[in-house]
C-alpha cells in the first residue's frame, strides 16, 4: 500500500515468514520419504530441520520484541469450508515459537549425528519435520479448526515416531496407548471449542474473544484440563507419557518430553486465560490440586524407576505439575484482580516452561548416547561411564543440577519466582485458595528435593561407581554433533539461569496480554539481578552468586596447590577395609531408593518388600522380592478397559444370533415405535 | 440448451448400464468384460458429472436435483473406481479358481444391473419407483454376495435375502401409507406418488397417516442403510461376498438407502402437525454408533471389522441428517462423500490384504507395513482417515458434527464424542495388530494396482484439507434444502 | 544506604575463621559434659592443617568429579555463609540472594556430596548418599514452609529485611513463630549430621551418614570438606541468631562502635546456640535410621502448620 | 358407493384377519398349508372387490395373481417340499399358542389406536382398512418370529405381505399395484426356491454358532 516502506518489517510480514516455515516443514517431511533410505538423507532432512527451527525462532523472537508488533494473521485459503485458516503471532504464541523452535532446532542438529544409528531410518525421518511442523501449526493458529488440526497432526506424526520400531511388543503397546488417549484429549478439545464456537460456530479466535461463551466457562475449564492435560501429562492422565516417550528413538523423545508437552500446556493457556473469558477465582481450585498431586507423584514414579528414560518422562510428568502451580496462582491472582502477581505467576510458569524444554531435552539427548553406547537403557546394568564418556557426563550432569533446581542454573529460577508467587497469596480474599496454597507449596518444596535425590540416584547409577555390565564398560564417547548440541544446550541452561533478567522482560508482552498486568522492568535493575516485586522484598541475582562461587572455588584451590602437599596416592577403594567387591556390591539404583521407598512408596505405590531368610546353616540364598503398584493406572484405567470389555462381550453375542432372532429384534423395533406414535399426540 | 444436454445424460446414466448389463451378460471372456465394465462405468461417471451443470426438466417419474447429484457423482465415481479394482481382484479370484468363468460373467452383469438400480433410485421422483429400484438393487447384491457358494457365503446370502425382504415390506407399506396421505389433496394416480409434488404440498397432509408410515419408512429403508438394531444382515454381507461388492455395499448402496430416507424426512419437514423424524433418526444414529464401536472390539475377520465401522459411520450420517440445520446437514452431507470413498479405499486394501495373505483372520495377518510397505501404508492412511484423524476429510465434517451439535444439546454430544472414542480405540486395536509388528511374509504387488486407493484418499486428504469454492457452495446450497 | 564492601569481605574471612573454632568449642563442652577433659578448643584448626599436609589416597576408580567435589562443596557452603547476615544486617551482597537461595546453595552442596559418595562405588557411600537424600527430601521443604512463615512476617525473604523487620515494634510472642522456630531447630540438626539424627562422631558403619559418603577422602580432600562441614553448622546457628535474635545486629550506616557490638553480640549468641546445642546432644540418643523421616516430617508438620496459621491469620491486612 | 358395499369390503377384510389368527393358532403343517390358501383366496375375492368398487380393472390381475400364485401353486410347492423334506409332524413355536394369541390381539388393539388419529377426512373406508392391513402385516411378522419352522416363517412372511397389498389395493387409484404384487411374488419363489435348494429343513436358524465359527473365523 502507499506510504509504507517496504523495507519495514510488519507484523504480516512476520506471519507470512512463518506460514512458510510450517510450509517448508512439511515439504521436508515429503521429502523425507524420498531421501530417507539414502546414506545422505538423513542428514540432509535433520540439518535442515535445524535450520528452518532458528529461523522460525528468530523470526517469533523478533515478533516477540519488535514494538508494536500485533497480530494481523495470514488467512489462508484451505482449512475449514466454514472459514478461513488463519496463522499469526501474538505475544503468547511468539513465545511458545521460540521456546519450541529453539530446543527443535539444537536437537535436531544433535540428530544429523544421531541419526546414523537408526536401523530403519525411513521410519523416523519422514515423520520428524511432519512433527514438529504440527507443533508450529498450533501454535501459530488463530482459529479453532487449524488448531485441532494440527494438534492431531502432531500426535498422529509423533504416534508414528513412537512405532517406529515397532518389533517390540510394548511399544506397540505404547503407540496403542499413546494416540488413543491423545485423540480422547482432542475430542474434549473438540467439545471445549464447541461451547466457546457457539451454534452458528464462530471459530476464529477473534470471535470466541468477543462473544462471550456459550454455556457455563466451567464446562471449558474442565474440558480444557482434560484435553491439554491428557497431552500435558496431568495425573491421572500421565498414563501414556512413560510409555510412549521411551518408546520413540531418543532425539524424538527429547521432543515429545521437552517441547511437545509445551504445546499442550499453550493450549491450555490459550483456551482458559485467552479465550473463555474472565476467570472466576475458584478456577485456580481444581487447577491447584491437580498440579500439587502431579508434581509429588511424578517425582515418586520417577523414584520408582531403574530405566532410565522412562524416569526422565516421568519428571516431565513433575515439572508439567510445577508450570500448572504458576497458571493455577496466575488464574487465582488474576481473578482477584491482583495483576502484578497474576503476571509473576505466568511469567514463572512459562519460564519453567522455557526451562524445561532445555535441560529435559538435554537429558533426553544424553541418554541418546548412552543408549546408543551401550543398547541399555537400565540403569541398574550401567554405571562408571564418567570415565568412557566425560563430556556427555558432564552435560548430563548440568542437566541433572538444573533440573533438580539448583542454582546457578535455570531451573531454580523459575521455581524461586514461583515461590514469590506463593508468597503473595495472603494478599487474596478467599480463604479456601489461602489454606491451600501453602500446602501446595509444600508440595512444590517436596518435589525439588525429591527431584535432587532422583538425579542423584540417575547421574550416580548411571556414570559414577562402576560398570554392571561389559557394554557400560566398553562404552565410547558420542559423535561431535551430539556433543555441540548437548554442550550448547548446557550453556543455554546456565546462561538462562545468570542473567534471567532478560527473558522475565522478554515475556511481559505476554503477561500483559493475557493477565493484563506486568512485572517491573528487569533489565533496570543493578548488577542484572532480578526483583519482580521489590529489591526490599525479594531479589536473586544469579550471575553474581555464580561468579562468587566460582572466585570463592578457585581461591579455595590456589590455597590448597599454594600450601597442601601435591602427593597423591591411586589405590584401591577404602570402604572401611572390605576388600575390593565386584560392582554388584555397590549401590544400584533401586536400593538407593529404597529408603524413600519405604518412606512414601509404601502408601503411594502399595510398595511391599518381602526377604526371606535362610535358616543358618541352609545354604540356600537369601531373597528380596519387592512389588510396586502403578496405583492411578488400577484405580482409574483397569475399570474403564474392564467395563469396554464387558460390554463389547455382552454385545458381541448379537454377531450370532439366528435369523429368527434378528427379525424378533426388527419385529421389537417395530412395535416399540408404533407404541410411542400410539402414546404421542 | 442445458436442459436437453440434462436429459441427454439422464438417459445415458440409465441407459449405458443397462446396455452394459446386456453386452455383458453375452460375453463370455473376462479380460474383455472387465474392461467394458469399466468403460461403461466411466461412461456413467461421465453422465452423472453433466448433470451437476446440466439439469433436466423434472418429471413426474424422474428428477434431478441437487441434492441427488450429490449422491449420484458420489456413486458413480466409486463405481468406476471399484470396477476397476474389480478387474485385477477378479483375475486373482479366476486364477485362484474360487470363481469359475461363467460366474464372473454373471457378476459382470450384475453389478451393471446394480449399477442402474441405484441410479434409478436416486433420481426416481416417484417414491413407488424409487422403492421397486431399491428392491432390485438388494437382490442383485444378495445373488452377487452368495457368488462364492460357500456355505458361509451362501448362509449370508440368506441372511441378507430374508431380512432385507422383510425391510422392503414394510418400506412398502410405509409407501402405501404416503401415497394415502397425498392422494386425499393431490388426487389420485401418480401425481400423489411424485416427491416434489410430496414436498411442496405435504403441508396440508394428515399427520396421523406421515407419523405411522415413516415409522415403516424408518425401519424398511433404515435397514437397507444397516443402522442398528436392524443391521444385521450387513456385517455377514460385507465379509464373505467378493470384495468389490463389499466397496460397493458401503460406497454406494447404503448411501442410496439414507438418500430414500432424507427424502421421506423432507416430506415430513414440511409438515408442522407430524411428530419430528429427527429424534428418531437421532437415537437410532446414536444406538448404531455406540454398537458397532463396541462391536468392533471382538471382531477376528477383517472384512466384517470394517463392516461395523460402516454401521458406525452409517450412524453418525444419520445423527447427523436427524439433527439438522445448516451445520449438521452440511457435516452429513461432506461425512457421507467422504466416508463412501475412505471406506472404498479400504475395502479396496482389504480385498488385496486377503488376497495376499490368503486368509481373513485378523489374528493370521501381521505387519503389513513391513510385508507390503506400500499397501500397509496406505492402509494406515485409510483407518486413520475413517477414524478421523486430520488431515483427511472425516475430520473436517466430525469437526462440523461435533462443535455445532454440543452447542444444541451438550450431553448428545458428549454421547457422540463417547461413541466415536470407543469407536476409534476398537479400530486402533486391530490396525496396530495388522499394520505393526514382525512379518516374515514379504508380497509383491504392482503399485499400479494400488492406484484406485491412492486416489480415493488422496481426494479424502484433499477435501480436508481444501474443499473447492464450487463444492462447498453446492454443499452449502444442498445442506440449506435439507431442513 | 549500604555498608561498604570491606564488612562484607570482613564477613567472608569472619564465618571462614569462626567456623573450626565453633566446632572446637562444641567438642570442649559436650566432653566436658560427659566427664572428658577433651581436646582444646583450637584442635580443629590443626586437624585441617594435619589433614591438608598428608598425601590424599584416592580410589583407582574415582573419577574427576571426586576430586572437585570438595571445591564445589566449599565454595558454595561458604558463598551461602556469607550471605547470612551476621554481625550486621545489609552487607553489599544481600541483595545478591534472599533466604531461598540459600537454602537452594546448601542444596547445591549436598547435590555434589551425595554424588561423590556414589562415586567410588562402595556400598557405603551409596548408604550414605541415599539416606542424606532421604533426609533432605523432608528436611528441606521443612526449612522453606519456616522460611515461608517468617518471609509472611517480615513481608520479605531478604533476610536483612526480615531481621530488620524483626528489631521492629512489630513483634510480638506469636505461635507461628515458635513453631517455625521449633521445625527450624530440628532441620539444622538434621542437616549437620547432630544427634539424634546422625552421629559426627560414629565411625560404626551401619549408622554413619554423612561420615559414610566422604569415607572415601582423605588428605586435603578431607580437609576442604571437613571446613565446609563445620561452616555449614555456623551458617544454621547465625540463621536462627539473626531470624529469631537479631538483637545487637548492626544496621546498616552504623559507625565502629556498632560493628564491635555486633561482632560482640554475634559471637555470644553463637556460643550461647553451641551450648545449647551440645547440652541437647547429650541429654539424648540417636534415633533408628527409619525413625529420622518421622522426626522430620513432624518439623514439616510443625511448618505447614505456622505457615497456614500465618496465610489464614493475614486476611484484613 | 353404497354401505352395503363398504361393508362388503370391511367384512372381507375383516375375515382377512380372523384367518390371520387362524394361521397363529394352527400348528399342524399341512392345516397350516390350507388354512394360507384360504388367506390368499380372501385376499383375491376382496381385491376382486376392491376392483369392482374403484372400477379399476387392472386390479382384477391383482386378484388372479393372489388367487392362482398364492392361493394355488404355492401352498402345492410347499406341500411337495414338505413331503420332500419329511418335515410334516408339526411346527414347535418358541411361544405357546396361548401367549402368542394374546400377542396378537394387542397388536391388533395397537394397530387400531394408531389409525384412530386418522382424520375423518381420509374417509371411514381407508382408516378401517388400513387398520385391519396393518394387523395383517403385523400378525404375519409375529408369526415369523415365533415359529421356528422354515415353512411356517415363509407363509408369515407370505401373510404380510398379504396385508401390504390388502393396504395396496385398498388406497384408490394407487399405481404399480400389480407391478408391486408381481416383483413380491418373484421374490416369494426365491424363498421357495432357497428353501428347497438350501435344504433348510427345520428353521432359517438352522446355522448354529459352532457352524458359524468355522466358517467366519468369528469364535465368540
Amino acid at each position: 500500500m502507499p506510504g509504507r516502506s517496504t523495507t519495514s518489517v510488519t507484523p504480516f510480514l512476520l506471519n507470512q515468514f512463518a506460514a512458510y516455515g510450517v510450509g517448508l516443514l512439511l515439504l521436508l517431511a515429503v521429502l523425507g520419504i524420498l531421501v530417507s533410505r539414502r546414506s545422505y538423507g538423513s542428514r540432509v532432512i535433520y540439518g535442515s530441520c535445524a535450520l528452518v527451527c532458528s529461523a522460525l525462532a528468530g523470526v517469533a523472537l523478533y515478533a516477540l520484541l519488535a514494538p508494536g508488533s500485533g497480530p494481523a494473521a495470514v488467512e489462508l485459503p484451505i482449512g475449514l469450508p466454514l472459514g478461513r485458516t488463519q496463522l499469526g503471532f501474538d505475544p503468547l504464541s511468539a513465545a511458545f515459537v521460540v521456546i519450541v523452535n529453539l530446543t527443535t532446532a539444537i536437537v535436531s542438529a544433535y540428530a544429523v549425528g544421531y541419526g546414523r544409528h537408526a536401523s530403519e531410518p525411513q521410519r523416523v525421518v519422514p515423520f520428524y519435520p511432519a512433527f514438529i511442523a504440527g507443533m508450529n501449526l498450533v501454535l501459530l493458529a488463530q482459529d479453532a479448526f487449524s488448531f485441532l488440526v494440527g494438534w492431531e497432526f502432531l500426535s498422529l506424526a509423533s504416534w508414528a515416531l513412537v512405532v517406529s520400531d515397532d518389533r517390540s511388543a510394548s511399544n506397540r503397546r505404547a503407540g496403542l496407548v499413546y494416540l488413543i488417549m491423545a485423540t480422547g484429549g482432542a475430542l474434549t478439545l473438540l467439545l471445549a471449542f464447541g461451547v466457546l464456537a457457539g451454534p452458528e460456530g464462530g471459530y476464529s479466535f477473534d470471535a470466541m474473544r468477543q462473544t462471550a461463551a456459550f454455556g457455563p466457562a466451567a464446562v471449558v475449564l474442565a474440558l480444557a484440563l482434560l484435553g491439554a492435560g491428557s497431552k500435558a501429562g496431568l495425573v491421572p492422565l500421565h498414563a501414556w507419557l512413560p510409555l510412549a516417550h521411551p518408546a520413540a528413538p531418543s532425539h524424538v523423545s527429547a521432543l515429545m518430553s521437552g517441547v511437545m508437552t509445551k504445546v499442550a500446556v499453550y493450549g491450555f493457556i490459550r483456551i482458559v486465560f485467552d479465550l473463555s473469558g474472565p476467570p472466576s477465582w475458584w478456577w485456580s481450585i481444581p487447577v491447584l490440586i491437580v498440579a500439587g498431586i502431579t508434581a509429588l507423584l511424578g517425582v515418586l514414579y520417577a523414584l520408582m524407576e531403574h530405566d532410565l528414560k522412562r524416569l526422565l518422562a516421568y519428571h516431565t510428568v513433575e515439572n508439567i505439575g510445577i508450570i500448572f502451580i504458576g497458571l493455577g496462582l496466575a488464574l487465582a491472582f488474576e481473578a482477584s484482580g491482583l495483576a502484578v502477581a497474576a503476571a509473576l505467576a505466568l511469567i514463572a510458569a512459562i519460564f519453567h516452561v522455557f526451562n524445561h524444554s532445555l535441560f529435559k531435552s538435554l537429558l533426553f539427548l544424553g541418554a541418546g548416547a548412552v543408549l546408543s553406547a551401550t543398547g541399555e537403557r537400565d540403569m541398574e546394568r550401567l554405571g562408571g561411564l564418567i570415565h568412557r564418556m566425560p563430556i556427555t557426563a558432564f552435560t548430563f550432569l548440568v542437566g541433572c543440577i538444573a533440573i533438580s533446581a539448583l542454582p546457578p542454573f535455570n531451573g531454580f529460577v523459575s521455581e524461586w519466582l514461583t515461590f514469590q508467587a506463593i508468597l503473595l497469596s495472603p494478599q487474596l480474599p478467599q480463604w479456601i485458595p489461602r489454606l491451600l496454597v501453602p500446602a501446595v507449596g509444600a508440595t512444590l518444596a517436596c518435589s525439588a528435593a525429591l527431584a535432587a535425590a532422583c538425579f542423584v540416584k540417575a547421574f550416580g547409577s548411571t556414570f559414577l561407581g562402576r560398570a554392571c555390565a561389559p557394554a557400560a564398560a566398553a562404552a565410547n564417547e558420542t559423535d561431535r554433533w551430539s556433543l555441540s548440541a548437548m554442550l550448547l544446550l548446557a550453556a543455554l541452561c546456565l546462561g538462562a539461569g545468570v542473567v534471567p533478567g532478560f527473558v522475565i522482560d522478554s515475556l511481559a508482552g505476554v503477561s500483559e496480554l493475557m493477565v493484563g498486568g506486568q512485572l517491573a522492568v528487569q533489565s533496570d535493575q543493578p548488577w542484572l539481578r532480578i526483583a519482580p516485586i521489590d529489591p526490599a522484598r525479594s531479589a536473586y541475582n544469579g550471575l553474581l552468586v555464580f561468579v562468587m562461587i566460582v572466585i570463592a572455588a578457585l581461591l579455595t584451590a590456589m590455597i590448597v596447590r599454594r600450601y597442601a602437599s601435591h602427593r597423591l596416592r591411586r589405590s584401591h577403594a577404602w570402604d572401611c577395609g572390605f576388600p575390593d567387591l565386584s560392582p554388584s556390591t555397590q549401590y544400584s539404583s533401586s536400593s538407593f531408593a529404597q529408603p524413600i521407598r519405604r518412606v512414601f512408596g509404601s502408601v503411594v505405590f502399595r510398595a511391599r518388600e518381602r526377604v526371606t531368610m535362610p535358616r543358618p546353616g541352609d545354604t540356600g540364598r537369601a531373597k528380596l522380592r519387592l512389588d510396586v503398584h502403578d496405583t492411578v493406572w488400577e484405580a482409574l484405567y483397569d475399570p474403564v478397559i474392564r467395563f469396554v470389555n464387558m460390554a463389547a462381550d455382552r454385545l458381541n453375542g448379537i454377531q450370532y444370533l439366528t435369523i429368527r432372532k434378528y427379525l424378533t429384534l426388527v419385529f421389537a423395533a417395530l412395535v416399540l415405535l408404533l407404541v410411542i406414535i400410539g402414546t404421542l399426540r | 440448451m442445458s436442459a436437453s444436454i440434462g436429459s441427454a445424460a439422464l438417459t445415458g446414466l440409465l441407459a449405458i448400464p443397462a446396455i452394459g448389463a446386456l453386452l455383458l451378460a453375452a460375453i463370455p471372456g473376462y479380460r474383455v468384460s472387465a474392461t467394458i465394465n469399466a468403460i461403461v462405468c466411466a461412461f456413467t461417471l461421465f453422465c452423472a458429472g453433466l448433470l451437476y451443470s446440466h439439469r433436466p426438466e423434472p418429471s413426474l417419474y424422474l428428477l434431478v436435483d441437487d441434492v441427488n447429484t450429490v449422491f449420484l457423482i458420489v456413486g458413480a465415481l466409486v463405481g468406476f473406481t471399484t470396477s476397476v479394482f474389480s478387474a485385477g481382484y477378479i483375475a486373482h479370484e479366476l486364477q485362484t479358481k474360487r470363481l469359475r468363468i461363467q460366474d464372473v460373467r454373471f457378476y459382470h452383469a450384475m453389478y451393471q444391473l446394480l449399477m442402474l438400480a441405484m441410479n434409478l433410485a436416486l433420481v426416481s421422483n416417484n417414491i413407488g419407483l424409487m422403492w421397486v429400484a431399491i428392491e432390485v438393487a438388494t437382490l442383485t447384491t444378495v445373488v452377487m454376495v452368495g457368488i462364492y457358494r460357500t456355505s458361509a457365503a451362501l448362509e449370508a446370502a440368506w441372511k441378507y435375502f430374508i431380512l432385507g425382504s422383510v425391510g422392503i415390506a414394510l418400506a412398502l407399506f410405509g409407501t402405501i401409507l404416503v401415497y394415502l396421505a397425498a392422494q386425499e389433496r393431490l388426487g389420485q394416480g401418480v401425481a400423489a406418488m411424485a416427491w416434489d409434488r410430496l414436498v411442496a404440498s405435504s403441508a396440508t397432509f394428515d399427520p396421523a397417516l406421515l407419523n405411522l408410515s415413516f415409522v415403516f419408512l424408518l425401519l424398511g429403508y433404515g435397514t437397507k442403510v444397516g443402522l442398528a438394531p436392524v443391521h444385521a444382515w450387513l456385517p455377514d454381507a460385507h465379509a464373505e461376498g467378493p470384495t468389490p461388492i463389499s466397496a460397493v455395499l458401503s460406497g454406494l448402496l447404503l448411501n442410496v438407502a439414507l438418500f430414500a430416507l432424507l427424502r421421506f424426512k423432507l416430506i415430513m419437514a414440511g409438515n408442522a402437525a407430524v411428530i419430528s423424524p429427527g429424534p428418531m433418526m437421532v437415537a437410532m444414529g446414536l444406538t448404531s454408533l455406540m454398537f458397532a464401536g463396541l462391536m468392533i472390539f471382538r471382531r477376528r475377520d477383517i472384512k466384517r471389522m470394517f463392516a461395523y465401522s460402516s454401521i458406525e459411520h452409517m450412524g453418525i450420517i444419520t445423527l447427523a441428517f436427524g439433527l439438522g440445520g445448516p451445520l449438521a446437514n452440511f457435516a452429513g452431507l461432506l461425512h457421507m462423500a467422504m466416508h463412501s470413498l475412505t471406506k472404498s479405499a479400504i475395502f479396496f486394501g482389504v480385498g488385496y490384504i486377503s488376497q495376499l495373505e490368503g486368509t481373513q483372520r485378523i489374528a493370521d495377518i501381521r505387519g503389513l507395513t513391513r510385508s507390503q510397505p506400500l499397501l500397509g501404508w496406505l492402509l494406515v492412511a485409510g483407518v486413520v482417515a475413517i477414524a478421523g484423524l486430520p488431515p483427511f476429510g472425516v475430520f473436517t465434517s466430525e469437526f462440523l458434527l461435533v462443535t455445532s451439535t454440543f452447542a444444541r444439546s451438550p450431553w448428545l454430544a458428549i454421547a457422540l464424542v463417547t461413541g466415536l472414542a470407543i469407536a476409534f480405540s476398537g479400530l486402533m486395536l486391530r490396525l496396530h495388530e495388522l499394520a505393526f509388528g514382525d512379518s516374515g511374509k514379504h508380497h509383491a504387488l504392482p503399485a499400479y494396482r494400488l492406484a484406485p486407493m491412492a486416489l480415493h484418499l488422496g481426494l479424502v486428504a484433499i477435501a480436508g484439507l481444501y474443499l473447492p469454492p464450487a463444492i462447498n457452495a453446492w454443499f452449502r446450497h444442498v445442506a440449506s434444502q435439507l431442513g | 544506604m549500604m555498608h561498604g564492601w570491606q564488612s562484607q569481605l570482613a564477613q567472608l574471612v569472619l564465618v571462614l575463621i569462626l567456623a573450626p573454632l565453633l566446632s572446637g568449642v562444641t567438642r570442649k563442652i559436650r566432653s566436658r559434659l560427659l566427664r572428658r577433659r577433651g581436646p582444646s578448643v583450637f584442635q580443629p584448626y590443626r586437624d585441617l592443617l594435619k589433614l591438608i599436609r598428608k598425601e590424599a589416597v584416592v580410589a583407582d576408580n574415582a573419577s574427576w568429579l571426586f576430586r572437585i567435589a570438595p571445591y564445589v562443596i566449599f565454595a558454595t557452603t561458604w558463598v551461602a555463609a556469607a550471605l547470612v547476615p551476621t554481625f550486621a544486617a545489609g552487607l553489599t551482597f544481600s541483595a545478591a540472594a534472599d533466604v531461598i537461595v540459600i537454602v537452594a546453595l546448601l542444596g547445591t552442596a549436598r547435590f555434589f556430596l551425595a554424588l561423590a559418595g556414589l562415586d567410588v562405588g562402595t556400598s557405603f557411600g551409596g548408604i550414605g548418599s541415599s539416606r542424606e537424600m532421604m533426609f533432605a527430601s523432608l528436611a528441606e521443604p521443612a526449612m522453606l514452609l519456616v522460611v515461608f512463615t517468617v518471609s509472611l512476617f517480615a513481608g520479605s525473604t531478604q533476610l536483612s529485611s526480615i531481621s530488620a523487620y524483626m528489631l521492629g515494634p512489630g513483634v510480638g510472642l506469636n505461635i507461628s513463630l515458635a513453631l517455625a522456630l521449633v521445625a527450624l531447630v530440628i532441620v539444622a540438626l538434621a542437616e549437620n549430621a547432630r544427634i539424634p539424627v546422625d552421629n559426627p562422631a560414629t565411625h560404626l558403619e551401619l549408622t554413619m551418614v554423612h561420615e559414610a559418603m566422604i569415607l572415601e577422602y582423605s588428605g586435603r580432600h578431607l580437609a576442604v570438606i571437613e571446613a565446609a562441614a563445620s561452616l555449614k553448622l555456623l551458617l544454621y546457628l547465625s540463621l536462627i541468631a539473626c531470624i529469631f535474635t537479631p538483637w545487637g545486629t548492626t544496621l546498616a550506616g552504623g559507625g565502629a562502635v556498632a560493628y564491635a557490638v555486633g561482632l560482640g553480640a554475634y559471637v555470644v549468641k553463637l556460643a550461647a546456640f553451641g551450648f545449647g546445642l551440645v547440652v541437647f546432644e547429650t541429654a539424648i540418643a540417636k534415633m533408628r535410621v527409619f525413625r529420622v523421616p518421622e522426626f522430620l516430617g513432624m518439623a514439616l508438620m510443625l511448618g505447614l502448620l505456622g505457615a497456614i496459621l500465618l496465610f489464614v491469620s493475614r486476611v484484613s491486612q | 358407493m353404497t354401505p352395503l358395499e363398504t361393508d362388503i369390503a370391511h367384512l372381507l377384510a375383516g375375515s382377512m384377519v380372523l384367518v390371520s389368527f387362524l394361521l397363529l393358532y394352527q400348528d399342524r403343517m399341512f392345516a397350516l398349508l390350507n388354512i394360507f390358501a384360504l388367506h390368499a383366496w380372501v385376499l383375491a375375492f376382496s381385491v376382486a372387490w376392491q376392483a369392482y368398487l374403484q372400477r379399476a380393472p387392472h386390479l382384477y390381475i391383482t386378484a388372479l395373481i393372489a388367487l392362482a400364485f398364492k392361493g394355488v401353486f404355492i401352498p402345492v410347492a410347499l406341500h411337495r417340499i414338505v413331503v420332500r423334506l419329511g418335515i410334516h409332524r408339526s411346527i414347535e413355536s418358541v411361544v405357546s399358542i396361548g401367549p402368542t394369541m394374546l400377542f396378537g390381539m394387542a397388536l391388533v388393539a395397537l394397530s387400531i389406536v394408531v389409525m384412530l388419529p386418522v382424520t375423518e377426512a381420509a374417509g371411514a373406508f381407508v382408516r378401517e382398512d388400513l387398520a385391519f392391513a396393518l394387523s395383517i402385516v403385523l400378525l404375519g411378522l409375529l408369526m415369523m418370529v415365533t415359529r421356528r419352522n422354515a415353512v411356517g416363517q415363509v407363509i408369515g412372511f407370505m401373510s404380510l405381505e398379504n396385508g401390504l397389498v390388502l393396504a395396496a389395493t385398498g388406497a384408490r387409484g394407487m399405481p404399480l399395484v400389480v407391478e408391486i404384487s408381481v416383483a413380491f411374488s418373484v421374490l416369494i419363489a426365491f424363498i421357495v426356491i432357497g428353501i428347497f435348494l438350501f435344504r433348510i429343513r427345520e428353521r432359517f436358524d438352522s446355522v448354529d454358532v459352532r457352524a458359524l465359527d468355522m466358517s467366519r473365523g468369528e469364535s465368540a
